[in-house]
Formats: structure tokens, C-alpha cells, sequence
């Protein structure tokens, strides 16, 4: 049983779009709404970026809203944070998340630390950074690699991990009017899905709020991002095995709705998480830390981490597959976490 | 505009300097006093350990930051750097808060959070801050100055940096996209010889930074950074070309680090002999003016660092829950 | 009881060092024990670098083996990773941990992946990077970040967190002699400290095994880096209450000495955590996430995390203190760690 | 060694190019009719969708592979980028690991790991590999040439990089410290006028990549990189700096992208007579040999190619545990 997002007034109208539409969609409505919006990042006006994110962007503003930069990521995100403090409402494609890292003194020190070394002044750094997460087919180790993990650990920045067209387009206005540096992570390995997308300018999300795209008594699973469409899948196998687990899709890891997510594990008792990001350190680490040590003694079973494997993503795309989570996993890992036994308390020593 | 060899420096500015009155070298004089009365007190107060932290002593560049600042607008935006205070002193910002600052008190500018090497920031005078990681101000200076050109606001924006931090790759990615788009900013570098311990001479393959702003079709002019008058007008020239539409420019100020790289440095990797020829930029400064105006500006300087050292001193300090404040907006 | 060190062969002698000594004593005798190795960093001729780690080594050496670099530091960990593929030996001091981000792309990117997107060829990449970790007083944000969690997230380096002298110099010789890229993060909090230090130039620890500085059956502390000292302290002020904990010190955090940490809080069934970094998404969120998986059962209370707060470290030194943890933190987290009963088990829903 | 403008390329070619012998010449048009071939295989490859991956062909670009390898030695080692098969096949890495390669067979010179893009590598030929982030090429090929200086080992190591790889900050941090210390190190630039949809022309504030050299004070020269004899003439001026121990040096060839930036992509944003003028490198070597023995080395090339190709295909697809190998030492 899906539900619907709850914070979609009713729209006007629906549109059945595709989920990297969705991002030129937001980023058009917001530059219309606030003049101080603009986007820049490689190819923009040629392409649409690298991703052809904001393909028709340039048809609707002039080169001064729509920038291309050359190959200068560290200026692209530096130069974003400085805009933003000289007044503007920067959009920075950086396009692949990995590039982060080249940009890594902008993104993890000017951006998260700025306002706190200077004591909150300005008040405000609204910057979104878009930067592709999850697998593009044959991209390689550089390209492919999940890193929200990384900026959960980083005070300072918000970060948004959108499942759907539709909460693209909402999560990705908030950011824009948010007056925090978001990271906005699309996953690539979504560009082509479709589904409906509320067409109301004034249709957001607001960052920090899970949806719970299908609810259920037996276990809940907790995913976001390239993996939502895996666990809905698997979620359905199980419940024609009359096994109906709770799917909650985060759709932000900062801020991340720990309300929801311990409310549905209290009643469910049982946790799995799901992300493509590496095991080890990834966010679903965070998430099992938290619920051991809030919910101890309330859990039928360990919380269960079906996440990336330790390595990285080669080049050669018919090895993907091996490294991320699989729908086979996540049941074989639902299955096993539903079945386990509390064991009787055994003596220490 | 070209660039010039460190011995025509004089000529150079002479041939073209706009003038400057004597109210506005008056200023000038006042604020390079000001800013060396503060170096004075914080070489004390970091012998006694009245403060706690990174001290990097900008004495001896002075002239530098009284120079850029007088050829400067209300509409400009600065990024500035680790060194001094003469940045932020020569802009005019009131030295309470800068002073506070450097003791960790809530009347300083970042309201108890900074301390020692502080970020200060004032918004209104376009001081937008620094950061602690070098090759800071190229980037977010790029941005000021981009925000600028995307609202049609004017002004022009300064990135502050020294002479090593000109290697660093943000000088490099900046400098072109700005060339590219034409942007409001200036590089302002001072030259001070020394990256830490290691010398400008000895480790740069160019005998001038100036001279690198061709690699972005950008016009670079090295200036005598002991003299503000000089400094003036070479930013002068600069920002005219800026304000023309035609793009960024480059000053380099030549000057010298009196100082070790932090206070306690010791510096005895410098060679001797280093400092022949040094002119305090307080007497180039000085030798325009009526020396009994002089006299009479230092001693209001001094009046007012000390009266502003003890309001500083008498803020309090911050409390421990602070250090949650400022991580996102409010 | 504090306990020696085992792999300390019988050293032929010891020495009274300074644990920022320990670093310029290791890579000295790397220098002479290998004729690849050599050390870059900015500052090393002039001041042994930033920290004084490498200070006299230019006297040992020509400028060929000791070099000062520009403020280049994509340079300095590109250039080393090229350089370990062209056959030498690198030691780069990056100083500040936080200026990894500037060089993000060479550290996660190059060093991490080059291997494995070259099918293992070469199999080896020896550099060592000197990354400060821990809090300097006064020197602020970007400069006093904790960010193992970080590495431990990507796959492909190993990590280094030494916290005695001793352990400084039995661990950079490994981490020189080691086939794989290694940061080193020593404690800027810990350079004044001393201790005995084996001057047996064949003296190493191996990457990967704990130690133990106190033995106990109350609880399990998981530390290392700059709160190993105020873990000990706790520790014996809790000994003298009678309470006995164990006192687990990492060491390196990739590999990290998962049979160390699982066979001891099998034994005490009560584990907490302890370190500088950020809480949330660091070190001790795998561990609790690990534990509560493995040990699902046997525990007698929550894994706890008694870390640096969610936030940066301010300029000003006074505000330090109320970022990192305290002894009383970590006094308060063991007597509530070790008082803690089990729930009855509750009927879920 | 100056900076030579377009027009003026051939003669500065022809007044210091050492001579290439008949061998040498023949070397060369092998070479480039393999890489040739290569390319016509991956395209009907990529069309029929025989592999997976981004391949960003070469074609057009063979001359300044095969140019530059002409004046390489045994003891060179080359990063290489992201276009084309050019750079591995000229310095005469075997095709079957190199195809296989790019079908993401074990037989490939990746072990299986490749695919697409792939990361080539031959140690013994000096191909140390290639980044998949840009920029890679600048602080790891200065890398290989500071092993080369610390060790005192012989020759030159070569970064290779596109126009639009010149603005990030490696390109700057790599030259500036390596010029400081005079590595031997050759940045060998293939400037085919576009970055993805970003053209050269529009973007850059200098009419060249060569002339940014100047600010490094290494030597930087363009030359025509659709003429094969003329890179490998200044290269060989390059190295001859770079070998006299006086540090880096920077060629820039003069080149077109035929295709698009990856195959698929259809370039609609290139303007209408942009291929005017444009020659293919092949026909440029060829009018330096006989007619037949082109023809022959031709058939040659095309023979070799389909050979290796059938073994690229009869190599197994790897199984999936190898994703764990690799990340460590074995
Ligand atoms: C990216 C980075 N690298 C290194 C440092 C350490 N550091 C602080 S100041 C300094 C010297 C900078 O020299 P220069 O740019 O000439 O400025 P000066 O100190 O001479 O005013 C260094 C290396 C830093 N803060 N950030
Ligand atoms: C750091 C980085 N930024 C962006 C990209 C995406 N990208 C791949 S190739 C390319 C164009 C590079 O242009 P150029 O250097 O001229 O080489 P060419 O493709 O023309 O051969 C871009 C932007 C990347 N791989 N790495
Ligand atoms: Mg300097
Ligand atoms: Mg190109």
C-alpha cells in the first residue's frame, strides 16, 4: 500500500515527468520566483549540464542566470559560497558527487563552517549544490561512489536524497529557499523513472520530514535514494507472503526524521537499513547506533544493515550489480530480520 | 596597464597617481597608527598570554592595507587573510571588536567565537570575513564578485592573499573564470618574501607574482607596498580597468614580514642582512604630512587603542553552549 | 594495571621522547633503513614542518630526501601518489588533518582507487600521509577536525591514531614500510606528551592490532588517539570505586581490530566509546552498530557514545573544552554504562 | 624555446626538427592507422551496443599520440587522459588488452576491472594509467617525474591533459612546484578546441594554452597537432630542456574533435565550419611515405586489429568477488 506524500497540497494538476525533468523543472520555478536565483556549473547552456538537468534553462534567462564554468570545480562550489554571501541564490551543478571531494575544502569547510567561524554573520548561506549520487552504468570508481555519509558527519550543511520525480521537484525548492548550503543528491541511477509531479509553483517538501511509502507491522525498513524503488519491490514480494514491512524513505539525511524512524521501529520492533553507500561508516551505521542505544531492549532483533559492499564501483558496468544491494538481499536480509528470536539473556563472562 | 620591475616602482606610480588630499592621507596615517598601536598591544598582550592562540603579526605591512583601503569604495567587498589587523583597522572598522576578538570575548565581532587569529566581520564595511585555510579568499572573493555581476550591483570585490598563497590551485581556477566572465575583483597580494620559513626568492620560478597575471590575459602591476601613496594609486589604475568592464586585475604590494610567521616564531632561518633597505610604512606615510599632525594622530591613535583595549578586556567571556550557535540559520 | 605493549621485542634500549619526537625518530630511521624514502611537507628544511615533526632531518639529509613544498596541496598528495607509482617512498606532512578536503580528490579518489582501477597494477602504493589530527588550542575550525570516519568510509587506505610515543614510532615505521597508502594522524593535543620510547631501529607495531592499556570486566572502553589519557584517568578513578573497566586502545582504525573489540565486550557485555570526532556518523557509530549486531543479546546495556559534540571546534580556546570529551563525561557514561540492568523483555506494538 | 603562433607552426617545425628516419616514419603511420582502426571498431561497437561505458572517441586526435611517442624513450612514463585509444596504442601497447579492455574481459590490461572508459595500463611501456576526475594526470604524472629526481632515475615523465583540463588548480600547483624544482617533467597538451559543449574560444582569456607557461617561467610552444612530424619535432625541443635539466616544459598540439565528446553525443552545439581547414593526421603522415607502403601497413593495422579484437571477445567476463580485489596490497 503506497501512500501519498502528505505535504502536496492538493495540486492544481499532475504532470507525468521523468525524475531528472523534475530538477530543471524546480530550478526554472525558483529562478522565476527570486530574481537572485542563478545556476552555473559545465555546459549548462550547451547541454543542460553534463546530466542535462537544466536542458532549456538557458531558452528561458540569459547567460548571466545561467553560467558556464570551465573544468574549475574548486571555484564552482568557493565561488558559490561567495556569491551567496554577496546576495545571491547560487545553483551549482558540480555533477557527479564524487567531485565533491575536489572541491572538498569549499564544500566541507567554507560552506559547513563558514557562519560558525564568523559568528553567525551572515545569518544566512542559501547555496544548493547539486551533485549526483548512485550508479551511472560504466562510469567508474571516480563517478560512482555514495558519499551522504560523509556530510552527515559534517556539521553545517543540509543534505537531500530524493526517490521521486515528485520529491525532487519538492525538496529541491526548499533547498533553493532554504537559507542553509544544501547538498542535493539526485541519484543517477534514477534519471529515467517517471511519475507524477505536482506542476503548483508553489509545491515543497520540507527538508527533515521522511515519507513512509508503504506502512506495515512487521519490520521496518529505512532507505532512501537509488534503493527505495529496490525495498518497495522487495516489500511487495514479501507481502504475498503476508509479511507487510514499514518502508520509510528519509528523502534528507540532515536534517534526518529520527521521529519517524524510531516511532515505526518501536512499533515494529525489528530495523533494516538499506543504502548503496559502503557498509562500513555509511549512514546506516548511524541510524543502527541510534536505535541500540535508544530503543535497547525493544528490539526482537539487531538492526540489520543490507548496504553497499566494502569496495568501490568498477568501471566495468556489468560488475555494479555485485556491489550494490539487491532486491534478492533485502529479502533474503527482511526474511532472516523477521524470523529472528530475542535470545533468552545468557550469562556474562 | 604593465607590469613593472621592482626598481621602477616609484616612477610608475608617480607617472599616474591620482591624488590624494590631505584629509585623506590624514585618514590614512590615523589608521596605519591605529594599526600599528594594535600590533603593539597584542605583541604584549602574547608575551603575557592575555590571549590564547595564533597570532600572525602584520607589523611592517601596514602600508599595505592603508593603501588598498583608501583606494576603496563603500560598495566593495573584502576578503582578507591570516596576517595582521591592518585589513580590517584600515578599512575603519572599530577595534573594540576586533580587539575582543583576538581575547575571545562576546564583544567581538564573531561574538565569542573567535580568539587568537580571529575571522573578523563586519558586514557593513564590506569586511565579509577570512578563512583559515589558504586560498580561501581567491574563491569566495571570486564569488562576491560574481554576485555582483549576476545582481548588477556595484563595487568591486578584493581577495586578499600573500605571496605563497599564490601557488595554491584556487589563485589559478579563480583568476580564469574571472577573466572569462569579466568579474569585478581584485587579487591583492603582499609580498612579503616568506611563506613560513620558506622565501619567495628561493622557491618561486618567477621573479614576481605580477608578472603571472598575463597567464590569464589580466594585467599585473607589482608595487612598493612600504609606500601607501604608491599602493593607492596602483589600485587606482587597477580597479579603473576593473570598473571599465574589462575584468580582474592583479597588485602585488611588496613589503616585508618584520615578525616571525606566528608570535614566538623565531625566524632564524632568515638571512641576515634581510632587512636592509626596509622603510617603516608609518615614516614613508609620515613624510607627507606636517609632523606636528603626526605627532598629534599618534597620540590619538594611542589614545583610542587603549581605551578600546580596555572595553575589550572588560566583555565577557563566552559561555560553553555557544559553540552550538551558528551551524545553520536562525 | 596498565599493560606493556606485546610486540615491543625486548628493546635493547629505551628513551625518555616527546611523542611529536617519536614522528622526526621513525622517518629518520625509514630515511637510512630505505634509500626510496624520502619526506615532503611545507617547512621542512627550515622548521621540521608546521609542528616541528621532521625537525634536524635536513641535517641527516640532502634537500633531494627533505623537501619543502609551495602551499600546493593537491600537489603534495597527487605528487606523492605519482611518486610512490614511480617507485620512491613518500612521507608527505599535510599538517592539519582538515587540509585533507583541499587535496579531497587525491586522498579519496587517487590513493584510495588508483590500484583498483588498474586491475592491481601496481600492487603497491607506499605513501604515508602525516595528517594532524586532534585540537590545537586556538587554531579553530579548519584546523582541528577529527576525520578517521572519514577514511574508515573509504574503502582503500589505512589509518594510523597513535597515542603514546612508543606506539607514534612502532607505527609510522609500519606505516613507511607498509605496501599501502597509510595516514598517519597523530594528536596535536598529544606532542608535548612523553613516554619510553624503544630505540631499536627494527622496532614497529604491525597496522591492525590493538592494544590494551588496562585490563577489567566492568565494561569495555573503546578509545585511541588524544582520549586514550582521559580514558585511562576515568579509568583509574573508577578503580578506585572498585570498578574495573577495560581499557581498549585502537591504534589504527582500518584495519581496525574487530577480534580485540568483540572477545573483550563478550567478556564485559558493556561497551562504550570514546573520541574527538563529531558523534554522530564517526568511529563509534560502526562500532555500536557492529556490536549490537554481533553481540545481539549479550549485551547488558546500549553501546555508549561519549564523543566530540555535533559541531566545530571554535577559534576561541576557551570554548574547546565543551566540544571534546571530559573525564567527567566519560566517569558519568561508565558509572551509567555499568549500572544499567537489562530490561525485562517487553511485548512490542 | 618561444611561443609560436598557429600560423607560424610549420616553419618553426621545420627550422629545429630533428630528422625522423624512414623506420620511424613507418612506426608512426602503423601505429596511427592501428589507433585508426581501434576507433572504427569502437564506434560500430558502441553503436551496436557490443559494450558499456562512456567511450570519448579520438579519432582526429592520432597525430599528437603518435607524434609525442615518436620522441619518447624507454625510461618515459606517461599519464594519460580521457580521450581515445591514441596515447597507449602510439607508444605500442599491445590491442588485445586494450579492447578487452573496454569490453570488460579478464584479458584486459585491467584484469576485468575496465570497461567503457577504461584505465589502461602497461607498466613496462611506461602507461602508469589515467584518472577518471580531471587534473589527475598534472599532480600524478608530477608525481612519477619527482621519483625520477629523488631516485636519480633517467628520463622524463608526461602528463597528459585537454584545453579544458589547463584551468584546474593541479594544472597550477603540479607547474609551479615543479618548475621550482625543475622535475622533468613534459605537460603535453591536446587542444581540441571543446570542453564537453564548452568551446576553447569562447571560454579562454588567452588566445593559447602555451603562452600560460610564461607564468611558471617554463617554456611553452604551440604546435599543429594534425601534422605528427611537427609534435614530435617540439617535443623533441621540449625534452631537450626538460633532459639539459632546466625543468619542466609545456607543448600544446592543435587538434580537432571529430566525434562528439562521448559517443551519443551528437555536438549540436558545435558551430557550422568549424572542420574547415581540417586535415586527417593519417593523410598528413602518409604524404611522407610511399603510396604503397602506406597501403600495405594499412591492410596491415586493419588485419591486426580484427585479430585482436576476435581475442578481446573470446576473453571470459569476470566473476563478481573481484570487486574486493585490489583495494590493498596482495
Ligand atoms: C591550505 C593551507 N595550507 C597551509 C596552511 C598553513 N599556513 C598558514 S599561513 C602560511 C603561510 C602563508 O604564506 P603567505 O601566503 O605568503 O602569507 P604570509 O603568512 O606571508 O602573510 C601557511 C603555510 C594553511 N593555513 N592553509
Ligand atoms: C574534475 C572533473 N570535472 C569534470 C569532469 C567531466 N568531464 C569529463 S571529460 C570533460 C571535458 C574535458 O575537456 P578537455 O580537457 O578539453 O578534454 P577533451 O574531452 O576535449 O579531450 C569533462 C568536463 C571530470 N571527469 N572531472
Ligand atoms: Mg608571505
Ligand atoms: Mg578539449
Amino acid at each position: 500500500m503506497t501512500q501519498q506524500t502528505t505535504e502536496a497540497r492538493t495540486p492544481r494538476t499532475t504532470k507525468k515527468l521523468r525524475y531528472q525533468q523534475a530538477i530543471g523543472l524546480a530550478i526554472e520555478e525558483e529562478m522565476r520566483r527570486d530574481e537572485r536565483v542563478f545556476a552555473m556549473g559545465q555546459d549548462l547552456t550547451s547541454l543542460g549540464g553534463q546530466f542535462g538537468l537544466s536542458r532549456g534553462l538557458i531558452d528561458s534567462f540569459t547567460e548571466n542566470r545561467v553560467r558556464d564554468t570551465g573544468v574549475v570545480e574548486t571555484f564552482m562550489i568557493g565561488a558559490a559560497c561567495g556569491a551567496a554571501l554577496g546576495g545571491a541564490v547560487p545553483v551549482v551543478d558540480i555533477t557527479f558527487s564524487d567531485f565533491m571531494f575536489i572541491a572538498g575544502d569549499e564544500i566541507f569547510n567554507k560552506l559547513a563552517k563558514w557562519r560558525f567561524m564568523h559568528g553567525g554573520t551572515p545569518n544566512e548561506l542559501p547555496v544548493t549544490v547539486i551533485a549526483g549520487t548512485g550508479v551511472l552504468g560504466g562510469s567508474g570508481a571516480e563517478h560512482n561512489s555514495s558519499l551522504e555519509a560523509h556530510l552527515l558527519h559534517n556539521p553545517g550543511l543540509k543534505v537531500a536524497v530524493p526517490s521521486t520525480p515528485a520529491d525532487v521537484k519538492g525538496l529541491l525548492k526548499s533547498a533553493i529557499r532554504d537559507p542553509d548550503p544544501v547538498i542535493f543528491m539526485p541519484n543517477k541511477g534514477l534519471f529515467f523513472t517517471r511519475g507524477e509531479v505536482p506542476l503548483d509553483d508553489d509545491f515543497t517538501i520540507p527538508l527533515g520530514v521522511a515519507s513512509t511509502p508503504r506502512q506495515g507491522d512487521a519490520a521496518t525498513i529505512i532507505t532512501y535514494s537509488g534503493s527505495v524503488p529496490l525495498v518497495l519491490d522487495a516489500a511487495d514480494q514479501l507481502a504475498a507472503d503476508g509479511i507487510d514491512v514499514e518502508v520509510i524513505d528519509l528523502r534528507t539525511i540532515v536534517p534526518l526524521d529520527w521521529d519517524a524512524v524510531l516511532s515505526s521501529v518501536e512499533r515494529t520492533g525489528r530495523a533494516m537499513v538499506v543504502h548503496e553507500a559502503v557498509t562500513t561508516g555509511g549512514v546506516g551505521a548511524e541510524i543502527a547506533a541510534r536505535l541500540q542505544a535508544e530503543l535497547f531492549g525493544r528490539l526482537e532483533a539487531p538492526v540489520l544493515r543490507v548496504c553497499g559492499k566494502d569496495t568501490h564501483i568498477p568501471q566495468n558496468a556489468h560488475l555494479e550489480k555485485y556491489c550494490l544491494p539487491s532486491v534478492e538481499e533485502i529479502l533474503a536480509g527482511a526474511r532472516a530480520l523477521v524470523s529472528t528470536e530475542r535470545p533468552v539473556p545468557q550469562p556474562v563472562g | 596597464m604593465t607590469t613593472t620591475k621592482p626598481d621602477r616602482l616609484d616612477e610608475a606610480a608617480d607617472q599616474t597617481a591620482p591624488a590624494l588630499d590631505n584629509d585623506q592621507l590624514e585618514t590614512m596615517m590615523y589608521r596605519a597608527a591605529l594599526a600599528r598601536g594594535v600590533e603593539d598591544l597584542f605583541a604584549r598582550w602574547a608575551a603575557d598570554n592575555t590571549f590564547q592562540g595564533w597570532w600572525h603579526p602584520g607589523r611592517g605591512q601596514e602600508g599595505c592595507a592603508v593603501g588598498l583601503m583608501a583606494a576603496l569604495g563603500p560598495d566593495d567587498q573584502i576578503m582578507w587573510y591570516h596576517r595582521g589587523a591592518n585589513w580590517p583597522i584600515a578599512r575603519g572598522m572599530a577595534l573594540e571588536p576586533i580587539i575582543a576578538d583576538l581575547l575571545g570575548r562576546t564583544n567581538g565581532s564573531t561574538g565569542g567565537k573567535g580568539g587568537g587569529a580571529p575571522h573578523w566581520v563586519d558586514w557593513d564595511l564590506g569586511l565579509i570575513g577570512s578563512g583559515g585555510t589558504l586560498g580561501t579568499a581567491h574563491v569566495l572573493g571570486g564569488g562576491l564578485a560574481l554576485a555582483k555581476q549576476v545582481l548588477g550591483r556595484p563595487g568591486i570585490a578584493v581577495a586578499g592573499f600573500g605571496d605563497g598563497t599564490a601557488s595554491r590551485g584556487t589563485f589559478h581556477e579563480t583568476l580564469i573564470q574571472a577573466a572569462a566572465w569579466k568579474l569585478p575583483l581584485l587579487y591583492f597580494c603582499e609580498n612579503n618574501g616568506w611563506a613560513v620559513g620558506t622565501s619567495f626568492a628561493d622557491s618561486s620560478p618567477t621573479a614576481t607574482i605580477a608578472e603571472r597575471a598575463a597567464a590569464y590575459g589580466v594585467p599585473g602591476e607589482r608595487v612598493d607596498g612600504q609606500d601607501p601613496v604608491a599602493v593607492h594609486a596602483a589600485v587606482m589604475r587597477a580597479r579603473a580597468h576593473i570598473d571599465a568592464g574589462h575584468g580582474p586585475a592583479l597588485v602585488e604590494a611588496v613589503t616585508y614580514r618584520v615578525g616571525g610567521h606566528y608570535f614566538g616564531d623565531v625566524g632564524n632561518y632568515r638571512p641576515d642582512g634581510e632587512m636592509d633597505g626596509y622603510r617603516d610604512p608609518l615614516d614613508v606615510l609620515a613624510a607627507r604630512l606636517d609632523p606636528s599632525v603626526v605627532e598629534r594622530i599618534r597620540t590619538d591613535a594611542d589614545a583610542e587603542v587603549a581605551a578600546a583595549a580596555e572595553r575589550a578586556l572588560a566583555g565577557p567571556i563566552p559561555d560553553g553552549d555557544i559553540i552550538f550557535d551558528h551551524l545553520y540559520a536562525e
